[in-house]
């Protein structure tokens, strides 16, 4: 297959030694093998991850999103923006449906971008990395470059909201999602069949400012997937693998559980079966380690 | 052709007949005992070739009556279906072969079953003729129509499309009813989002230009007689003239009127000017033309509104309506329109206990008002008063759980359709002129007739409930218990007005097919195409009246002599009165005492100590029939002493036929018949209900005679009860053993 | 309407509907509701709403103005969007909890010690600042923003997790000093500014 | 099929459900000459899977009886079974009409004796149960089934089972080389009468459907009554065959919503309410129900059908869309998760089994219409002077129940006999 390129939105969390950093680690590797050019956005900013509404109004919040979109434009023409964090995703896939709908938002964005000499016309589609891996690769391709398939692993598919919800990856259901039970077949892994916490809510920011309540759902989260005989949870969602792996000693505390699930992206397994080592495969970030998967990559 | 009866009895061996029955003994059974003119057997009889062979027969060898001893007479029908002969059929298949075990031991009894069913076919067909068409059928082909409503209107116009003359005869002095003081109507295409033109205006114009269609204003039926066909009434004018014109049908449409908001002081009615019902918004809306509304007591202009859903209505209260209009959500939406549409700044408050905008107009409908802001709210009204500053409503909000006194400028009261539906003949006669409560209904200052029918039985359409003249017919709404005339629209059943026209183009096609029906003498549902129609030996008449008052369609009248008058078009062939008939002198041509009382008589009743019993069934040939069949269909066995008996309806059930069977041996009765009551399944309404009656006497009977009660049962039962009907049978079988063989042998 | 804290509202009147309308991101689609509650069912801290969105909407119909936006409700959306996509009326309830949340922040009557009001607060100061999010700012801003005391506490119980987060390099102590940005903060600030002003407009009870 | 002669005065009724049969007894009993097409082996449509029609709670076998009598009975009606129109083009008055007929593999001589389902082993889903139970692979769709006639599945053809079927038959009735036939015929009118079909209950994805064994539809649960239905008139849950006493009643289920149709559907409030009667019938006083709805749309006179049911304390009514449904995994409970609008009480309620009141769905879909009218957003036929002599009747028109279904079928017949005594020039 020929190179790929895609015009990049990594996020915030996505940065050097931030919390999704290992993320990063582990989709360059993965794009690596699959021949994915990824041309981050020059400049980019944040997009307020649907939690800055307090003090952000609708218009300045879609500004954000615009002026990402508008520096796109310019810096690469012609490219699909591609995120890999479901909230940046959301943001600027809204952003782009909200400034198409209402076209006095359109004009008043473009007023305020025109300060810093920018102009959105917000005709890039905009994807998130799975969406790509999908459409444009697919199972079969992906499952070719596969050197060591994750034999014997358990894998529970938590897909969470933001991915999932309102727009979702096409031809899957909200309830139901099956993509991420197929990526960890065609990884050579064995899915958790009805895992029925998959779509549901970590908390998401909420998580930081309602720990208790949010902990809670965790709680759910993991417990499900013990129940259906899980080694690890793999998530497309930076918000959910850090909701669902960090707090895990707090809720054995509270809750009197042993809680101890390894929570990895579907970039983890994929460096991981492609043969990348641990480090490519981003498992030294783990804080809970996913010891099954160093070994696969060790060998 | 009646002259020389030549029979001809067909025994069929194929589905099995051949290798389970001796159909050669049952061939010299139709000729010896049958003393059929003319015997055949045939390996197959319903293919072309069997076929071919009896029709040769009728062709070449003068055969007029034909008895066929094959299936069920309600299998292969369109096979054995030839024209000008009288035809019956032998049950060999369904009624014997299917529902006995296929066994040595079993075999005798299987074959005597048979052989029954063969000397019965022939008995009945000997006493069938072919009905003649009829003297009296005559083919008036113009329609009249009572009402000059939305309904009245499009009836008229649908029929005289299809190029039926029609004359509209309508009380007031104008055309178009209550729809013609709406301001607007619910809109009936889409995208059903706003308040469309009535349409009456088109619609009168359209009248008047049609040549077809004569208007009579100011005036009433005051006489109506006859039947399909040949109906004759009187048109009255106020001024008191008066015209008589022939008509083929009749379609009521009188409407309904507005709920007396009078009833419900609670919701402030009559109390201030500001509490209007529907119909005075209408007025208020029609003289604001479009321009903002005024409130009636000081003509400020609105600026709040709440409408009051089931104003009296869906309510077991004295003096309310048990029912649901079925309009009143839309037509509230509809309203609170006309005040958005033109001020959206007017709050419109819509208080509500379940919304009601079925369809896909009707939920699109919903949504277009929301759009337009009008707020719905889930509560109940308790009281209206009248605030300072005008009306205030009492209620409470059934999501937010709170007590709630909104102020309005004026408040909307969506009371409910009374239907118009004229004098309720199954009240006692003398009840008819004085106030009188129809199931809850508001009483009534003075019930007028619609019809002013010359009927026996009472002068307008028989009421179902709540007052309202429909039937009570799922798949046949428009089965009225008067043949040839047909109501529609509210009148009929609450609804709004784009049912309402869809109900009366319905009512017109029946009104047209009842006259085309009466043209040629054929019966209307359910016994469609039937040509054969009751009369009665006068001699021995003793003009007890029992068919007259019986007759569930009201089709016998009493002439001069106080003999029955039977109105052959009215008549749905149920043979009713034939049942009722005491002294036995009413019959058709191709149903009779006779002809089921010989087939009882046919049957060989064997010798009390052979052990050997004979039951009777007889069954509705509409339910019960039909489920034996589907028994036999599904191999449920049953025993093999019954002896099966179609009949039209319970209702035509003669007790003759009971006495004679107990008299002449039957160990065993059963009738079969629909379910009966308020919500009744015999297509003939009454038939089975009366048969009950009349058989809840026959113990009398059984007791002159010292028999057992439980030799006797009739029973209700329903097309579904393909597992009970054999059972029921079955156990009559342990009955008639337990109680012993009857003593009525010879 | 600039004193639209202090308005009398009549019951069921919809001056208050009318003001969400103009004023609340989305807000026009409140009147769509038909109250089936599919929303509020769906909504995974449900339990923790006074008033689920359902409820709401039908509160802004009923004119309860200070109810609705005094309320905690709105505050505790996760942005899950299950009530979105569930909705048979086709609203847009998670933006519109979002708007109703700003608005009444807007208007000063948002339950001051709300946490998620402050932490939303943080964290658009935050990634306004330099443009990107500054985690371990926005975290220990998040501690201590009940205060000293309280802050000591929960970095404690913290303590843990971030130590994990710095051993696994997903944190690092040189975010205090500098760390991530857009190198044209100043720019997107601008923009931000213009909006802000763009939507003042357009909003009187803005600025508070 | 050669044998169909139809003019210009002929009126053609598509579809051979209550509304078609309507329509096309009544415009014969007019005197007018009707070709009836129906796709399916059998006359009967939706109607026939019913247990019980609401309010009379009376079996709608028994009014097909009489329509079948009436059918039987009248020479001008001519019925094709296994018939569809693939085209249409003309105008009013004047249409010229392709039908296309699936091969049956049995002919007129069939005399419905069975011995051909006995001598075949093949069984395939059975539509006439959604697929809740098996049939032969020769079979008699039901019992009433009109042609008497039984019909091969096309699926056993070249398989020895066919063979052993047309051996088993004494009457030549097999016919295995039968092909599908297409003829071209005349008509005045055009009666549209295709009806509807039950929305896909999986479609409704927080409900499960798809996923729980003990998630059924509306439509489902009328077949568990029928004697001969799949589980021989017993109210058991799908998992494990126990009886389900506590059964949740889901409104709307696909109606009313922008996720899946738009419109009410107009029926199923009615026939949830006729349901909860089927419980108190099966297990008398020793049942739930349970109705959680959005509005209890009991229209007009039949309003005191509702009211009785509301009466009875074993009912309980739920002002709620609910939200969601999870299974207990130990012991196959459906549980409803959801908001009682009423003064704001969340629920998590455990049931045996839930029936989801589906909506109806026009059968033809929008775009596949092979005549050329006007439909609306919904899917339905729009009455309009442009439909020209084709007309709507029952539920291709409008979601309608039986009765309403009735009335429009039999304006619809007036309608079309409009224009053919129009062309007749004999104007009655």
């Amino acid at each position: 297959m020929a190179k790929k390129s895609y015009s990049f939105y990594p996020g915030c969390s996505s940065q050097k030694a931030a919390s999704a950093s290992n993320y990063m680690t582990s989709v360059d590797s993965m794009c690596k093998t699959l021949d994915i050019e990824l041309n981050e956005i020059p400049d980019w900013n944040c997009c307020s991850a649907s939690i800055g509404y307090a003090g952000g109004g609708e218009l300045p919040r879609l500004a954000l999103s615009a002026r990402n979109m508008a520096i796109s434009e310019q810096a690469n023409p012609g490219q699909d923006i591609v995120a890999t964090c479901a909230a940046c995703w959301l943001a600027t896939k809204e952003t782009q449906e909200r400034l198409h709908d209402d076209s006095s938002l359109m004009a008043e964005t473009n007023e305020a971008l025109a300060t810093a000499g920018l102009k959105v016309e917000g005709n890039q589609k905009i994807r998130h990395m799975v969406e790509v891996l999908i459409e444009d690769f697919g199972y079969e391709e992906m499952g070719k470059h596969v050197k060591k398939p994750l034999d014997g692993l358990k894998i529970a598919g938590y897909v969470g909201c933001q991915t999932n919800r309102p727009f979702g990856i096409d031809g899957e259901s909200y309830e139901n999602p099956r993509y991420l039970d197929k990526l960890v077949e065609t990884m050579g892994a064995e899915p958790i069949e009805n895992y029925d916490k998959k779509v549901s809510c970590c908390g998401g920011a909420l998580a930081f400012s309602e720990p208790e309540k949010s902990q809670a759902l965790i709680k759910d989260i993991i417990e499900s997937a013990y129940d259906g005989g899980a080694d690890m949870i793999v998530t497309p969602c930076p918000v959910c693998q850090m909701n669902v792996e960090v707090y895990q000693d707090h809720i054995n505390q509270k809750y009197k559980t042993n809680f101890k699930m390894p929570v990895v992206y579907y970039s983890t397994l994929m460096s991981v079966a492609y043969g990348g080592s641990s480090k490519e495969a981003g498992l030294d970030g783990q804080i809970i380690k996913a010891r099954q998967l160093e070994e696969i990559a060790s060998k | 052709m009646a002259d020389e009866i030549k029979v001809g009895a067909y025994i069929c061996k194929g589905c099995g007949l051949g290798e389970r029955l001796d159909c050669g003994q049952l061939a010299t059974i139709a000729e010896r005992e049958g003393k059929a003119n003319l015997v055949r057997e045939h390996e197959f009889l319903c293919n072309a070739e069997g076929v071919a062979m009896i029709q040769n027969d009728i062709d070449n060898e003068g055969v007029n009556k034909v008895m066929i001893a094959a299936c069920s007479r309600r299998s292969k029908t369109e096979a054995f279906n030839f024209e000008n002969v009288a035809i019956t059929r032998a049950n060999l298949r369904e009624g014997v072969i299917w529902v006995r075990p296929d066994t040595d031991e079993a075999r005798e009894t299987t074959e005597e079953m048979a052989a029954d069913y063969v000397r019965m076919g022939c008995a009945e067909i000997k006493y069938m003729t072919l009905p003649h068409s009829n003297a009296e059928a005559a083919s008036n082909n113009s329609l009249l129509v009572a009402g000059g409503g939305i309904v009245g209107m499009t009836a008229a116009i649908e029929a005289a499309a299809a190029g039926y003359p029609v004359t509209i005869v309508e009380k007031s002095s104008q055309l178009g009813g209550s729809a013609a003081f709406e301001y607007k109507r619910v809109p009936e295409h889409m995208p059903y989002a706003d308040p469309e033109d009535t349409g009456v205006a088109e619609m009168i114009a359209r009248i008047e230009g049609d040549s077809k269609i004569t208007v009579h204003l100011n005036s009433t039926i005051t006489k109506t007689s006859g039947a399909p066909g040949r109906f004759s009434a009187d048109i009255s004018t106020e001024s008191g003239s008066t015209t008589t014109e022939n008509f083929g049908a009749i379609i009521m449409a009188s409407g309904a009127r507005n709920y007396d908001a009078s009833q419900l002081p609670e919701l402030g009615y009559g109390k201030t000017p500001d509490v209007v019902d529907q119909a005075g918004l209408e007025k208020l809306a029609m003289e604001a033309n479009g321009g903002p509304i005024k409130r009636p007591s000081d003509g400020k202009e609105i600026e709040n509104i709440v409408f009051v859903q089931c104003a009296g209505q869906r309510s077991t209260k004295e003096g309310h309506l048990p029912y649901c209009s079925g309009h009143c959500c839309l037509t509230s939406i509809k309203q609170a329109m006309y005040f958005k549409d033109q001020n959206p700044k007017i709050d419109t408050n819509i208080i509500y206990s379940d919304l009601r905008t079925p369809g896909a107009g009707g939920e699109d409908f919903y949504r277009s008002g929301q759009k337009k802001g009008i707020t719905f709210t889930k509560g109940s009204v308790s009281e209206v008063t009248v605030g300072a500053n005008g009306p205030e409503v009492k209620f409470s909000d059934l999501i937010l759980a709170q007590e709630v006194n909104e102020k309005a400028d004026l408040v909307v009261l969506a009371t409910g359709q009374v239907p118009n539906s004229g004098v309720d003949i199954d009240l006692p006669v003398t009840a008819a002129d004085e106030d009188i409560d129809l199931d809850n209904l508001v009483p009534e200052v003075k019930v007028e007739s619609i019809l002013n029918l010359t009927y026996r039985q009472g002068p307008d359409l028989p009421h179902l409930k709540y007052g309202f003249n429909d039937s009570h017919f799922i798949c046949f709404p428009y089965e009225t218990r008067r043949t040839g005339i047909y109501s529609a629209g509210p009148v009929r059943r609450p609804m709004d007005m784009a049912q309402a026209k869809e109900d009366a183009t319905g009512a017109a096609l029946k009104a047209i097919q009842a006259l085309e029906n009466a043209r040629l003498g054929r019966a209307a549902h359910p016994r469609s195409g039937d040509l054969s129609f009751p009369s009665f030996r006068k001699e021995g008449c003793t003009q007890c009246k029992r068919c007259t008052v019986e007759c569930p369609f009201g089709a016998i009248d009493e002439d001069k002599e106080r003999y029955p008058q039977f109105n052959e078009s009215r008549c749905r062939r149920c043979g009713t009165c034939m049942g009722a008939c005491p002294v036995r002198v009413i019959s058709f041509e191709n149903y009779s005492v006779e002809t089921v009382g010989q087939q009882l008589k046919a049957v060989d009743i064997p010798d009390e100590f052979d052990e050997k019993p004979r039951i009777l069934v007889l069954a509705c040939e509409n339910d019960a029939y039909p489920a034996l069949d589907m028994a036999a269909q599904n191999g449920n066995t049953y025993s093999a002493f019954t002896r099966v008996v179609p009949v039209r309806c319970l209702g035509s059930v003669n007790t003759i036929w009971i006495t004679d069977a107990l008299n002449s041996g039957y160990d065993g009765i059963i009738l079969m018949g629909c379910q009966k009551g308020e919500n009744y399944q015999c297509h003939f309404v009454k038939g089975s209900e009366i048969a009950h009656v009349r058989m809840s006497k026959i113990d009398d009977t059984l007791q002159s005679l010292s028999l057992e009660a439980e030799r006797v049962a009739t029973y209700e039962v329903a097309i579904t009860d393909i597992e009970r009907a054999p059972q029921l049978i079955n156990d009559m079988a342990e009955t008639v053993e337990r109680v012993g063989m009857s003593p009525f042998k010879f | 309407m600039s004193d639209a804290n202090n308005q009398m509202v009549e019951q069921y009147r919809n001056d208050f509907l009318r003001e969400v309308e103009d004023n609340v991101e989305e807000g026009e689609w409140v009147k769509m509701c038909m109250q089936c509650g599919v929303c509020s069912g769906s909504c995974p801290l449900g339990p923790y709403w006074d008033h689920p969105p359902q409820e709401l909407f039908m509160m802004i119909r009923a004119g309860k103005r200070d109810e609705v936006l005094q309320s905690s409700s709105m505050w505790m959306c996760t942005s899950c969007y299950n009530c979105i996509v569930r909705c048979p009326r086709e609203l847009p309830i998670t933006h519109i909890m979002h708007g109703l949340a700003h608005y009444a922040k807007r208007l000063g009557i948002a339950p001051k010690n709300q946490p998620t009001h402050k932490f939303s607060q943080l964290f658009w100061n935050n990634l306004t600042r330099t443009g990107r999010v500054n985690e371990l700012r926005l975290g220990l801003s998040l501690y201590f923003m009940n205060g000293f005391g309280e802050g000591i506490k929960t970095s404690l119980k913290m303590q843990k997790i971030g130590l994990g987060m710095l051993k696994t390099k997903r944190l690092t102590p040189m975010e205090l000093i500098g760390g991530h940005k857009c190198k044209d903060a100043r720019g997107l600030q601008g923009i931000l500014k213009k909006a802000e002003e763009l939507e003042a407009a357009r909003i009187p009870a803005a600025g508070k | 099929m050669s044998d169909v002669i139809a003019t210009n005065q002929t009126i053609l009724v598509v579809g051979g459900g209550i509304s078609g049969v309507t329509a096309a007894i009544e415009a014969a009993e007019c005197g007018k000459q009707v070709i009836l097409v129906e796709k399916n082996p059998s006359l009967g449509g939706r109607v026939s899977q019913l247990y019980k029609y609401f309010p009379k709670l009376c079996f709608p076998s028994c009014g097909m009886e009489i329509n079948l009598r009436r059918a039987k009975a009248n020479r001008n009606l001519n019925i094709l079974t296994m018939t569809e129109v693939s085209a249409v083009s003309g105008e009013s008055g004047n249409y010229s009409v392709t039908l296309k007929t699936s091969p049956r593999y049995v002919n007129e001589n069939c005399t419905a004796c069975g011995e051909c389902e006995k001598a075949v082993e093949a069984e395939f889903d059975s539509e006439y149960d959604y697929g809740m139970k098996k049939r032969k692979g020769a079979y008699l769709p039901f019992n009433m089934s009109y042609p008497q006639r039984y019909v091969l599945d096309p699926k056993m053809i070249g398989t020895p089972d066919a063979d052993k079927a047309r051996e088993a038959c004494k009457y030549d009735a097999i016919d295995l080389d039968m092909q599908e036939s297409e003829t071209t015929l005349t008509v005045g009118a055009i009666i549209w009468a295709t009806g509807w079909q039950p929305y896909d209950a999986d479609k409704i994805q927080p409900y499960g459907h798809d996923r729980f064994d003990n998630v059924v539809s509306s439509v489902e649960f009328e077949r568990m009554l029928d004697p001969f239905g799949p589980t021989g008139g017993k109210i058991v849950r799908p998992s494990d065959g126990k009886e389900a006493k506590d059964v949740a009643f889901i409104q709307c289920a696909g109606s009313r919503d922008h996720n899946h149709l738009r419109h009410c559907s107009r029926i199923c409030c009615m026939a949830t309410l006729k349901q909860t009667t089927y419980l108190r019938e099966k297990f008398g006083d020793d049942f739930k129900a349970s109705v959680y709805y959005i509005d209890i749309r009991a229209i007009d006179r039949i309003d005191d059908f509702y009211q009785k049911v509301q009466a009875d304390e074993n009912v309980t009514f739920v002002k709620s869309k609910v939200a969601s449904i999870t299974e207990d995994k130990e012991t196959g409970n459906p549980i409803l998760h959801g908001v009682n609008t009423e003064g704001y009480q969340r629920y998590s309620n455990p049931h045996d089994l839930v029936v989801l009141a589906v909506g109806m769905e026009p059968s033809v879909a929008k775009d596949s219409f092979p005549i050329d009218v006007k439909i609306n957003d919904n899917g339905f036929i729009e009455a309009d002077e442009a439909n020209g002599g084709i007309f709507a009747a029952g539920c291709s028109s409008d979601a309608l129940d039986v009765n309403r279904a009735v009335q429009s079928a039999t304006a619809s017949a007036l309608r079309a006999i409009q224009v053919v005594n129009r062309v007749a020039g004999t104007e009655g």
